[in-house]
């Protein structure tokens, strides 16, 4: 009798099974029929009909969704353990070198330099023979191992240090942008091997699909699409499990959380981890997509503007994240378009705007609209806490 | 962890449930706690009193293990030395800290408040895949009866009174089930009608489980009969009933100046 | 110009034959500079030394400032004044009046840097009696470059003659290094190398240097040409050995201008971020707008008073801190009031609002940077021995951001403000309860932290690029600098800077620029570990969580 | 269930928002105008160097238009901002081509961004034409290179300053910024110095990050390098930004140009405008093209660009130039062509030819590089540069460099018979 008055814990599967918080349906909805919709009207209309998809269109598309899936992982740490991290770009940007060194072991002898195993740039730079960590990047699934296995484990040492020694709040948001600065300065360096600025480019196709052809975009789309469902259904695992309202609990009041027993730093641990290795696999996926890879992806610049997507769309509201990494990005497009000139002020607008006059961003404050009309029913942890969110 | 608890297991009597003896803390200069000692035994429910700055906090700080002490010996059920532990590790060997300011996650149903504050297994893992029993289920209704919420249940926590708030944290701290409680100020802020109540729970709880108070409204301690500690300048001033505390000259002194 | 060249005229008045042959040799000896080559050029400046005419040094200083032109219509060499109609030219050898001209009717005569650095040569030759000791100085230093054998007579009468001190040290380490090139005895280059032995000067290294490897070569040499090496090579430790030494000051130095710089990039944000907790993302952007506010006075200067030119860095000062100050203010009250306690808010909105200050000074300004020029007495370096020179313009930024930093200090606990600001950081409430009128205060600090930023505008204008990403560079380094000294604490900024700044230089001989500055990161990370407020913790609004 | 109609609703809004988003409407290219497309950064930190060359662009074809337009159609310039974000490029590129259906594409400055549009245009077989100077090893079908290789820009710098004239130089600072195209210059140079016989101790190698702006340390390490009684030169390929405090450092430390002269490959006047010049005084620029260069095309072009960009004291360079060489020839090559299809365009590049504003012709050739005169410069006190030293003859500019062993044997030429941009043997 107790369950009918409010949602009693019967586990992470039953609660994802018995209902996804606040529009989540509808979201995974969205991705599905997207899903099929964008291939299939890319392929079967005429290129004439308003409703076709052009393959720019289809890439571009791509590069959005990995940008969702990176916001998504940062709402997980930010939204729902107040761990605002700005130096999640560097774990996107080691998925994305880790599938970059696959792509360019691929070219194999197509270089410019025909050299059959090195890199052009290797083989421009005087190396001899491939350096260690090199090696089995020729094979697929280890370079996907390494996807996760890279951010995952720099995480797991960074957040191991950062969190046992309990640093909170903006120090941890300062130190993670140290993280990210210093590896943008390392990548810079042509001495580690990773082509310096340039990064590595001039890819030529995954898994024995042309990287150019219509069809391995879709794929590609396609397969962003399923990561980005997969990454939003695991953040839903996680924040509807028992763990997921700790690490609210955490968010609010972590002396408390400790006092009832609970080893905050394992759980921020756990959670950043795991957002890490979604980044990770964001990076992955995006590198194909935009055919390019490069240290600028470390800057603290472009980790800053994740979370700004985050804000726009919702912090600690799952798909609100999503929603503003591709209203932002889309915007982003659009202008720099249309308004070469003054889009970094509409931008810069769009910014201040929304965190002047949506302090929930967009889903979190139409959610409490809503709220306003729909009778007292509650009980989704995801909406709320963005109304009572303590500033970290 | 019983081993560790065996191994570390000293000579004094190993009856009491909360032993303190010669503790001192100093922040850069300042000495919160010099040199203070006290015992605590299994069942027993003490008040503690005192001027602000006597160090009741900081006490209660060393105890729960936010604190490490400079000097000095903690130790629980005897054996355990609880200056080398950390807040969660404390809690869950059961003792239950209640803070000044109530804190509860505002954010959660009350119900919530109390399934987080379930005693268990508290792994990351285990967390993750937790479910919860009818036992639990029962066990939390009880708990909800006990501080009177059943009605708010599926409230935010943040929605209630102050008063209700301070009852939510007696009431996790109840789920933790633990040997300890230590209460900080639970009436602060509250009518006498909800003092009283708090007065009346805090003896029921004092049946089966320790308690420490630290309060300063004399009524109330006067309400909890029970044995007192005056702490003044970080350590021990005065021990005893409330009457005989209250005549003692120093703390007249104390209370009222010289 | 004028004087030295009087001077010149009376210092060589001594060797001068009569006026009007040598009007004729200096006049067909400048033939040459007409000439398109370089190598004939050369030859030519030559000659007109070789003249010893009085008017020869003028002419080579025309020539080498780039004065000397040559009139079209006639080929005749002159230089020029500008006057209301056009140029009025006077022949360089005679200084006859030529009339006023156009600017198409004269052409300049080009030098390259071989002719430059032969000019500045006999130049200092031509110079050594000057009355000037300053040109003295640059004479026997010249001197002392090139060691000319002919210079050996000349020098000695010249250093028997002199009275200034330091000239006369030129003079002798010069003629040490002449006795010691040329020398024909052994002896006479072993006494001048006990000269050169006591200089600190990169010179002399390479020159014992060269003679050391010279010596070396020597197939079976003479017992005394073994000795004379031993010799040289012991001299050469010295001189090395100073070196180091100098070496070592130069580097702190180095390090301590770096810290400055950091420290005056981070200073305005150790207010807005440390004091008020407001993560400002816009802070680089005030550093920017105080560079531009100091481009504009210097305009200003230039087409207004060109004259006050040389002051229009000091008057930037209190200009950019009004400036930025004043955006500051308006920052506060339209954004960033609406916003206290939400910290993060505030990174978001002010990371928009820099986007917008960029675009804003991009389109006012254009693109590409901007000239701001350095007075006089703030280029070139303060040379205290040959191997150690300070430059001018790092000493200056040092004592600025020393008394920028005092200013604050004295504006924080000496003033009734400084009193209001930090009651409103301890505790808002009682501050407003005590009559305190938090708003303005609010205001007022944030103009401040952004005032101070500005005038950090005014010292990086001298050494980086006035441009709108001036900010951007210096943003993530300010927010390291304040963390890493600990939030809401100047003292901690103080020494979070200047550390930071001292490190970075020591290791990057070793490390090179950018494992150094990588090398820093990291130590700031793990030191964050273990201590997570910083090095000096202390009570701010941003650290009440 | 599954909130069906929420989601159609979605979807149709999606479909809506990208329809007008990506301007599928305004892909309808409409027959009389060719359209260009200028690809060049307006903002982030590459906008300093690349505003100008869009403004050169945007002049050009306002030119062009005024004289009657190409093909008796108007020209329309398509402005984007690809914002120094290198992924952005390529999305700009293939949003130019595909949307705006551009005829050609005039952009990029830095080789990453390059790089990064190289294969959309050579998926969609478009045409680029890049008027940087860079580090060649390239020769793509779907650019034209019009700025310099280095063999016209480092080689003949380093030749000069050997020679008598130049100062005989015995020692070598190679400074530069850390990526591609300095790494590979002084690769270059190091191999063309040694077969010169200068010592492996007498070349010091020195890089720094983007935007290092703290030069104390190796401004005074080149002055201790340079203390070793050899004459020593700098040769800096150090990237744009970071030029300003390297030369205010070098004029504090009283690096003098007579003693250790600095030569620049990156430094144009645009750069200089950035600074005092008063203590560079003689340090040297490597180019194809000076503003100081008197000749009519130039004097002619100089007052075009002033007027109208409305400020005279706005410089012109030599990525302005290769610009203006690169539209140039692309007009002659569609009016021979009598068409703008990238094929017919392509071919008929080939040879054509073109005044240089320096005087001489520029001609291109078939591995899309082109044949320029090399000058060398040295810096005035009025932030001109002053040609000291010029080559007789234009030299034609090499994709594949001889000095680096695997490029030597790489040949470009896109003519039959090889019809290849790097190959070791013709294709046919």
């Amino acid at each position: 009798m107790a369950d009918a008055m409010y949602k009693t814990n019967k586990g992470p599967f039953v609660s994802l099974m018995t209902g996804l918080p606040g529009g989540g349906k509808t979201f995974l909805g969205i991705l599905l029929v997207a899903a099929l919709l964008v291939p299939l009207s890319n392929l079967l209309l005429p290129a004439s009909s308003p409703f076709h998809v052009p393959t720019y269109l289809v890439s571009l598309m791509g590069k959005y969704v990995c940008f969702a899936l990176l916001a998504l992982s940062v709402d997980l740490i930010w939204g729902f353990a107040g761990i605002l991290s700005l130096g999640h770009g560097a774990f996107f940007a080691l998925g994305g070198y880790s599938m970059g060194m696959y792509l360019m072991r691929q070219i194999g002898d197509r270089g410019v330099y025909g050299h059959p195993i090195l890199p052009d740039f290797m083989v421009f730079l005087n190396w001899t023979e491939l350096p260690w960590y090199w090696y089995g990047f020729d094979m697929f699934p280890f370079a996907i191992l390494m996807v996760m296995l890279v951010p995952g484990v720099l995480a797991f040492v960074f957040g191991w240090f950062a969190f046992r020694s309990r640093v909170t709040g903006v120090y941890l948001s300062i130190i993670t942008q140290a993280m990210t600065y210093a590896l943008l300065l390392a990548f810079f360096r042509n001495d580690m091997g990773f082509g310096g600025n340039n990064g590595l480019t001039d890819f030529k196709d995954i898994l024995g699909f042309d990287l150019q052809a219509t069809g391995t975009r879709l794929g590609l789309f396609v397969a962003s699409l399923i990561a980005l469902a997969l990454g939003y259904l695991v953040c839903c695992f996680i924040t509807q499990s028992k763990l997921g309202r700790v690490l609210i609990a955490i968010r609010d009041a972590e002396s408390r959380t400790r006092f009832s027993g609970y080893r905050v730093e394992y759980y921020k641990l756990f959670v950043f981890v795991v957002s890490a290795v979604l980044a990770g696999i964001a990076g992955a996926l995006y590198v194909p997509q935009v055919g390019i890879i490069n240290p600028s992806e470390f800057s603290p610049a472009n980790s800053i503007e994740v979370v700004i997507w985050v804000a726009v769309g919702g912090r600690g509201t799952l798909w609100g994240a999503v929603l503003g990494a591709f209203l932002v990005n889309w915007g982003k497009s659009y202008f720099t378009g249309s308004f070469p000139e003054a889009w970094l002020y509409m931008l810069g607008g769009l910014f201040v705007f929304t965190t002047l006059f949506l302090p929930k961003g967009i889903v979190g404050t139409s959610g409490t609209w809503i709220e306003k009309f729909k009778e007292r029913r509650r009980g989704s942890p995801e909406l709320a806490p963005a109304a009572a969110v303590k500033e970290e | 962890m019983m081993s560790t608890q065996v191994k570390e297991s000293k000579k004094q009597d190993l009856t009491s449930i909360l032993y303190l003896d010669g503790v001192s803390v100093s922040f850069d200069g300042f000495k919160a706690l010099n040199n203070l000692s006290f015992v605590v035994e299994p069942g027993e429910m003490r008040a503690i009193i005192g001027p602000n700055g006597a160090g009741k906090t900081t006490m209660m700080d060393v105890i729960t293990g936010k604190t490490k002490p400079d000097t000095g010996e903690v130790f629980f059920k005897g054996g355990i030395d609880l200056t080398k532990h950390d807040e969660a590790f404390i809690a869950n060997l059961g003792i239950g800290r209640k803070f000044q300011k109530p804190t509860v996650f505002e954010s959660q149903t009350v119900f919530h408040n109390l399934e987080l504050s379930l005693k268990g297994e508290k792994g990351v893992m285990t967390t993750l895949f937790a479910a919860l029993n009818d036992a639990e289920v029962a066990r939390i209704m009880e708990i909800l009866g006990v501080i009177r919420l059943t009605e708010k249940a599926g409230d935010l926590a943040g929605s209630l009174s102050h008063g209700q708030k301070q009852w939510l944290e007696i009431g996790m701290l109840l789920m933790q089930d633990p040997d300890l409680l230590l209460v900080d100020e639970p009436v602060a802020g509250m009518t006498d009608a909800e003092t009283e109540q708090t007065a009346d729970l805090l003896r029921d709880i004092s049946k089966t489980h320790s308690v420490v108070v630290v309060e300063h409204d004399m009524e109330f301690v006067r309400a909890l009969n029970s044995k007192v500690t005056v702490l003044h300048e970080g350590s021990v001033l005065a021990e005893g009933s409330l009457d005989t505390v209250q005549n003692n000259q120093r703390v007249i002194e104390v209370y009222l100046g010289r | 110009m004028r004087i030295t060249i009087k001077t010149i005229i009376a210092a060589l008045m001594y060797l001068l034959a009569t006026q009007a042959t040598a009007y004729a040799d200096l006049a067909d000896a400048a033939k040459g500079l007409l000439s398109k080559s370089y190598n004939e050029k050369i030859a030519a400046t030559e000659a007109i030394a070789a003249t010893g005419d009085a008017q020869a040094a003028l002419l080579l200083e025309t020539l080498l400032s780039g004065d000397l032109y040559a009139t079209k219509s006639d080929d005749r060499l002159v230089y020029r004044e500008k006057t209301g109609g056009g140029y009025q030219i006077r022949d360089i050898v005679t200084d006859e009046d030529l009339g006023v001209v156009k600017s198409g009717d004269i052409i300049k005569i080009r030098i390259n840097n071989r002719m430059r650095g032969l000019i500045k040569d006999l130049l200092g030759r031509l110079t050594l009696l000057n009355e000037d000791p300053a040109l003295r100085l640059k004479a026997a230093n010249s001197v002392f470059k090139s060691r000319p054998k002919e210079m050996i007579v000349p020098l000695t009468d010249a250093l028997a003659a002199e009275e200034d001190a330091s000239v006369a040290a030129a003079m002798r380490r010069a003629l040490a290094a002449l006795n010691f090139v040329h020398g024909d005895t052994t002896e006479v280059q072993a006494d001048a190398l006990l000269i050169l032995e006591e200089q600190a000067n990169p010179d002399v290294r390479s020159l014992l240097s060269a003679e050391a490897n010279r010596l070396a070569a020597i197939q079976d040499p003479s017992p005394e040409i073994q000795v004379l090496a031993t010799a040289v090579s012991k001299a050469l430790a010295k001189v090395e050995e100073k070196l180091e030494m100098l070496g070592l000051v130069e580097n702190v130095f180095q390090g301590i201008s770096l810290g400055s710089v950091l420290l005056l990039a981070a200073i305005g944000l150790a207010i807005t971020f440390g004091v008020m907790g407001v993560i400002n993302m816009a802070h680089g952007e005030m550093v920017m707008i105080g560079a531009y506010t100091t481009y504009v006075v210097q305009e200003l200067c230039r087409n207004f008073a060109p004259d006050l030119l040389v002051y229009s860095l000091i008057a930037a000062i209190p200009a950019a801190f009004i400036v930025a100050g004043l955006c500051g203010i308006a920052i506060e009250r339209s954004i960033i009031r609406f916003l206290y306690g939400r910290p993060l808010e505030t990174l978001l909105a002010t990371w928009g609002l820099s986007l917008i200050l960029q675009q804003f000074v991009r389109t006012i300004f254009g693109p590409t940077n901007k000239e701001v020029s350095s007075p006089e007495w703030l280029s070139g370096a303060w040379e205290i021995t040959g191997g150690l020179a300070l430059t001018y313009n790092r000493i200056a930024i040092i004592l600025f951001a020393a008394a920028v930093l005092f200013m604050l200090m004295l504006v924080l606990r000496k003033t009734s403000f400084g009193l209001q600001m930090r009651a409103v950081t301890q505790n808002r409430k009682m501050a407003a309860s005590m009559g305190i009128r938090t708003g303005w205060v609010d205001a007022m600090t944030f103009g401040l932290g952004s005032g101070v930023a500005g005038m950090a505008g005014v010292a990086l204008s001298q050494i980086d690029n006035v441009s709108p990403n001036l900010g951007q560079a210096y943003i993530v380094d300010s927010f390291m600098v304040v963390v890493f000294g600990g939030v809401g604490n100047l003292w901690g900024t103080l020494v979070g800077a200047l550390s930071l700044g001292v490190t970075n230089k020591f290791l990057e001989p070793y490390t090179g620029a950018v494992l150094a500055k990588i090398c820093i990161l990291i130590f700031i990370i793990l030191f964050i570990q273990k201590r997570p407020r910083g090095l000096f913790a202390l009570k701010g609004r941003a650290v009440e969580n | 269930m599954l909130g069906l109609r929420k989601v159609a609703g979605a979807i149709t809004g999606a479909a809506m928002l990208a329809t007008s988003a990506f301007g599928l409407g305004s892909a309808q290219a409409a027959d009389d105008v060719i359209k260009v497309g200028v690809l060049h950064s307006l903002s982030g930190t590459m906008a300093i160097s690349e505003t100008t060359l869009k403004d050169a662009v945007l002049m050009m074809v306002d030119d062009l238009n005024k004289n009657g337009g190409l093909l008796g159609k108007k020209v329309e310039a398509v402005v984007v901002d690809p914002a120094s974000d290198w992924p952005l490029f390529a999305e700009k590129a293939r949003e130019l081509i595909e949307v705006e259906k551009v005829d050609v594409v005039f952009g990029c400055w830095t080789s990453v961004s390059r790089k990064s549009v190289l294969p959309v245009f050579e998926e969609l077989n478009s045409m680029l034409f890049y008027p940087v100077q860079y580090e060649g090893e390239e020769s793509s079908r779907n650019v034209f290179y019009t700025g310099a290789a280095p063999n016209q820009q480092a080689i003949p710098a380093v030749e000069y300053l050997m020679s008598e004239e130049g100062g005989n130089v015995k020692r070598w600072v190679l400074a530069g910024t850390d990526y591609v195209y300095p790494r590979t210059t002084n690769k270059i140079l190091e191999a063309f110095l040694k077969s010169k016989g200068v010592a492996e101790e007498d070349i010091m190698i020195n890089y720094t990050p983007f935007g290092h702006s703290d030069w104390q340390t190796i401004v005074s390490d080149i002055k201790k390098f340079g203390s070793e009684g050899k004459k020593t030169a700098v040769v800096s390929t150090i990237n744009g930004d970071a030029n300003v405090p390297f030369y205010k450092e070098l004029g504090n430390q009283g690096i003098d140009a007579a003693d250790i002269p600095v030569v620049a490959f990156s430094v144009g006047e645009e750069e200089l405008a950035g600074l005092d010049t008063a203590p560079l005084v003689g340090h040297l620029a490597a180019w194809n093209y000076f503003m100081s260069v008197e000749s009519e095309e130039n004097d002619a072009f100089i007052k075009q660009w002033k007027a109208f960009i409305g400020d005279d004291k706005r410089v012109t360079n030599d990525p302005m130039e290769a610009t203006y060489i690169g539209f140039k020839m692309w007009t002659q090559a569609v009016k021979q062509a009598g068409t703008t299809n990238v094929d017919a365009v392509r071919q008929a590049m080939y040879g054509q030819k073109v005044k240089n504003l320096t005087g001489g012709t520029a001609v291109m050739n078939t591995n899309h590089h082109l044949s320029k005169p090399v000058l060398i410069g040295e810096i005035q006190d009025d932030g001109q540069i002053e040609t000291v030293w010029r080559t007789e003859d234009v030299v034609v500019g090499d994709a594949w460099s001889d000095f680096i062993p695997e490029s030597a044997k790489l040949i470009a030429d896109w003519t039959y018979p090889v019809v290849c941009g790097g190959c070791e043997k013709p294709m046919y």
